[in-house]
């Protein structure tokens, strides 16, 4: 699975993404949120943040309860602010 | 046609592809970096991009725009990366047979892209850097467009 | 800044009088005779003016757009005499802090100057010629600005 | 008194305009038009289409009833088709 960080949370996490494989039972992006949060003290932090957080799953905005697969690609972000 | 792109861009070579296709009325916009807000100067910007949701995001509004409002030509531009006060960072064009259509997706476009594409600008002021906030402004903007996307 | 001409011109040079004065956005109209309606094919036009009345009438647009929606920058061009499908007749830029002000003063402009405005359409088809008709649809969109002007 | 012609009315005409020195009890655009009607044949067929003439004094549109004085400059046209 494929994870993208951008604008704050790439800068507070230092990397611009990472390549995961997680648990079976992680199976939609609510529990994949818990389970990276777990990942290091610096992870915690930001995951705390969840609510100032958007999620893509495959370039498409999605909500918590969202279903996720093993070969997803998925980002987390800040609202948008381009144009 | 959408282009994502680092390096500055010539509106006058791009406005030439409009002249085509019986279009009657051609209307543009252009997205500058301002070198001051009320408060603060601002040295230049720095425009993240995710690039291969922007792609398809910048796809999308094209094709909803040229659906809508039956457009002969549609160029959306958008710039990442370092951009200085003065620069162009966005630049879109409608073309339709009446002035009505081109002014109305052409605005659509603007106000689809600050809420819905993936990139985020970062300030340099006094020699920090501070991301921008999501304008309230702009999600307001969006509302009125509910009925087509 | 207000022109009446004859002749052509190059909305290139006239965008980059555009770039300044701490704008964020850049709105701009374009009008280009259409080679066809849903009928008849169009030679060319002829476009009459009262021009002492033109530039009155351009002026006071001008004016008030400026006062309105506080732009930055106001060009209008409007070009008489003959002119052949595919070229321009009308060029309308307008520049803002915001976008709304740049779109919403681009769009009144040309509303105003399509009934407001001294010119008349002569057009070509077919080798004879014939005056455009007022178009009540024009009438109507003027009637939103009303609180303006 | 400058007077000024456009479009199909210029063409009718076939003049682009006149300098004229109507009698003193000529004070406003209606009693122009009629007194104008009366000048020769084509004016009398132009005038009687006033309803879709549109009238300027001084550059700006006016209604019949506008007065007007001796250095007007007083235009007829039907309604404008630019832009």
């Amino acid at each position: 699975m494929k994870i993208l960080y951008f604008a704050w949370i790439r800068r507070s996490l230092e990397i611009s993404g990472e390549t995961i494989n997680p648990p079976k039972n992680i199976k939609n992006v609510k529990s994949l949120v818990n389970w990276l949060g777990l990942k290091s003290k610096k992870h915690k932090e930001v995951f705390l943040k969840i609510k100032s957080i958007r999620i893509a799953v495959n370039h498409e905005v999605v909500s918590l309860n969202n279903k996720i697969k093993q070969n997803d690609e998925i980002a987390f972000f800040p609202p948008f602010t381009g144009g | 046609m959408i282009k994502i792109q680092k390096k500055n861009f010539n509106f006058s070579e791009e406005n030439k592809k409009l002249l085509k296709n019986n279009s009657g009325a051609i209307v543009t916009f252009i997205g500058v970096v301002r070198g001051k807000t009320k408060t603060k100067k601002i040295q230049s910007i720095n425009i993240e991009c995710y690039l291969k949701m922007a792609e398809k995001k910048l796809e999308e509004v094209e094709m909803i725009a040229n659906k809508k409002w039956k457009l002969n030509n549609c160029i959306i531009i958008h710039r990442y990366g370092k951009i200085k006060p003065g620069e162009k960072i966005v630049y879109i064009a409608t073309s339709a047979e009446h002035r009505k259509n081109a002014f109305k997706s052409c605005e659509f476009i603007i106000d689809y892209l600050k809420t819905k594409a993936p990139f985020w600008k970062l300030e340099k002021i006094n020699s920090k850097e501070m991301y921008v906030r999501l304008k309230k402004k702009d999600e307001k903007n969006l509302k009125k467009w509910e009925n087509i996307i």
